[in-house]
């Protein structure tokens, strides 16, 4: 991340302009206790211990911080400030008897290591450049920057509740569920209708034919037709247009609806017209 | 109080009513969304009756209800939004495919012979589902004691079947062929025994929707 | 299948979208509203954005958002809509918005990661509420020891942030390219911000579901 031709002459006027308020680095401080000096620019009201951990979101959005605080660039990350200052922030969240999450003091150690991989002598000029042990945190600062950047967007952006609110419109009346029937095949019914007649044995003889079938289809029409009809003429049961098996049929129906004493037939004298009515309505 | 254009208004009110709950009076409207702006009676009114004609000729009406103003679907949509809630009514049972076939093939026939053949009583709601359906309706009454009700199929029956009249609906006998045809041999043959297990019905003969 | 006319349908589709409760998608209009209509893709597009336009200058407005269509309050309007209801928005801590902005860039995810990227725990009370409002889910388990569940996100959560898709995300292009950066680092063009310019996307965030 970063050209090593940059990086010495940095890292030196780091350390140059960092020399004369230098504090003893508390190496120390991760081992124990150490040295104890507020920040003057952080104020924390004595009664709000956690104000720290609320305000920033880890170790590296702290870093971050410091690291804004001061204009640095992250990418030319100087090692020494910045670890002088965490330090000094950490120290106020002990001295303030904070429970020090362990990812601060984690950090604190991965700054001093830094630190002290920077201060050891180069073994050449030209050293390999991914040797710059501040490599890793810088990709991580930028990373992590960029997550904070994703939430800041991702709470700006418009979003229900707060800034857009559903519509919701009733239907002008009660507006009955549509209720989907179960499909059924004709052979489901083919199916149902041999499996009940096996098992009624009795009914054995009753052996179901086509022309059976739409004999049962005329009697029902005809008992519709006669529903409300006190007297209908016989003939008017009969059209012309169905041809000679049509009358077969109609003929079969009513000779069934009169034995199964559905209808009955009425002449008035010999040769007169023979009217048909349903049976219910002579009792009616 | 500060001044809202009329324009605005509009469009604040339009949106209250819409995001709203329940209908919204003008006292609420007042109370709440128009609580820092200075409107008078007769430019809200105005508002609420250019609305009104605004959503005229749309799928939902501005309407006036007891307690106030409130967004509707426009009545004629009713029988179409009716399939926004559509539900799945559970499968047939083989007690309502017997008795549907039963009355379908033996019409007209009363529910005592329907019985007689299953053996067992049939329930009055297989009848009131089956006349629900449009499949089966009452089409005289036979003259026994307790004159039971005669049922037989209908037009939708064979409307759905798409079967030209009942004579159409295949014989036991017919569909005994079919199946020894298709992909279930008879067992009796024993020319495939391999295959006899198999319980499968022949795809051919489905008619749905 | 019925014919509908353009205005008929305009009406319909408009009314369907209204009495629905979530967003409605196409498919879904198809399959319920329009089931009986023979309607051309070309037909209900033009009609879709027929509505859209005509909402355009109103209090509503109808957008797509993930899940499908649906009509929303002008976002101009919400300092005054808000007024309606006694308690506020819900706020959500820089905790879970770093954690579920995490979750929708870098998705599938695991917690061990975000928390790798944050530098801190993630509580497991961040995750329990980003599942309970249905904004993340789990769509796998990772295959490292442990087998930590991956996140991703939903589409409740593109639908409540008014989002068509992940690709809609704010600053999602230069994510994608840092996030390349991060897992292979190149530190020989790595501070060069022409390199933002890239703007392929990782596979890893289309949602699934």
């Amino acid at each position: 991340m970063n050209t090593p031709s940059s990086v010495t002459p940095q890292e030196a006027a780091d350390e140059a302009t960092d020399a004369p308020v230098q504090q003893p680095l508390p190496l120390a401080f991760i081992n124990g206790e150490a040295l104890i000096e507020k920040p003057q620019d952080l104020f924390i009201p004595p009664d709000a211990l956690e104000v720290i951990l609320e305000t920033f979101e880890g170790p590296l959005d702290l870093l971050l911080y410091l690291i804004r605080k001061q204009k640095f660039d992250i990418t030319t990350l100087p090692v020494a400030t910045v670890t002088r200052q965490y330090m000094e922030y950490v120290e106020v969240m002990t001295a303030l008897k904070l429970e020090l999450a362990a990812e601060y003091l984690l950090m604190a150690a991965i700054l001093a290591e830094i630190k002290s991989r920077l201060l050891l002598p180069k073994r050449s000029a030209d050293d390999d450049e991914e040797d710059d042990p501040r490599a890793e945190l810088i990709r991580r600062l930028k990373e992590y920057e960029l997550v904070k950047q994703a939430a800041e967007d991702l709470d700006a952006q418009p979003r229900m509740e707060r800034d857009i609110f559903a519509v919701q419109v009733d239907t002008s009346d009660q507006v009955a569920p549509l209720r989907i029937e179960p499909d059924v095949s004709l052979q489901d019914i083919v199916l149902a209708f041999t499996s009940a007649m096996k098992r009624a044995e009795a009914f054995e003889h009753h052996v179901i034919e086509r022309e059976a079938l739409s004999t049962r289809e005329r009697m029902s029409l005809i008992l519709t037709t006669l529903e409300h009809a006190h007297y209908t003429p016989l003939e008017s049961l009969f059209t012309v247009d169905e041809g000679r098996s049509g009358v077969v049929v109609s003929f079969l129906a009513i000779l069934e609806l009169v034995k199964e004493n559905l209808i009955c037939c009425v002449q008035a004298g010999p040769f007169a017209r023979i009217h048909v009515k349903l049976q219910s309505n002579e009792e009616d | 109080m500060k001044k809202i254009n009329f324009e605005q208004l509009k469009q604040l009110v339009e949106a209250t009513i819409f995001v709203s709950d329940g209908p919204v009076s003008r006292q609420r409207l007042r109370e709440t969304v128009l609580a820092e702006f200075k409107v008078a009676d007769k430019t809200l009114s105005k508002a609420l009756n250019e609305l009104t004609l605004d959503y005229r000729p749309r799928g939902i009406q501005l309407v006036e209800v007891a307690s106030g103003y409130r967004f509707q679907s426009l009545d004629s949509l009713s029988p179409f939004l009716s399939r926004l809630w559509q539900e799945s009514a559970p499968r047939y049972s083989r007690a309502m495919l017997e008795t549907l076939a039963l009355i379908a093939y033996r019409q007209p026939i009363t529910r005592g012979e329907i019985e007689q053949v299953r053996g067992v009583a049939v329930s009055s709601n297989i009848i009131k589902t089956l006349t629900e359906r449009d499949w089966i309706k009452t089409v005289g009454h036979k003259e026994v004691p307790g004159r039971p009700a005669l049922y037989a199929t209908t037009r939708a029956f064979l409307d759905y079947f798409s079967l030209p009249s009942l004579d159409a609906l295949p014989s036991a006998t017919d569909f005994a062929d079919v199946m020894r045809e298709g992909s279930n041999p008879d067992p009796s043959t024993g020319s495939q025994p391999s295959d006899a297990a198999t319980s499968e019905q022949p795809k051919s003969m489905t008619v749905n929707d």
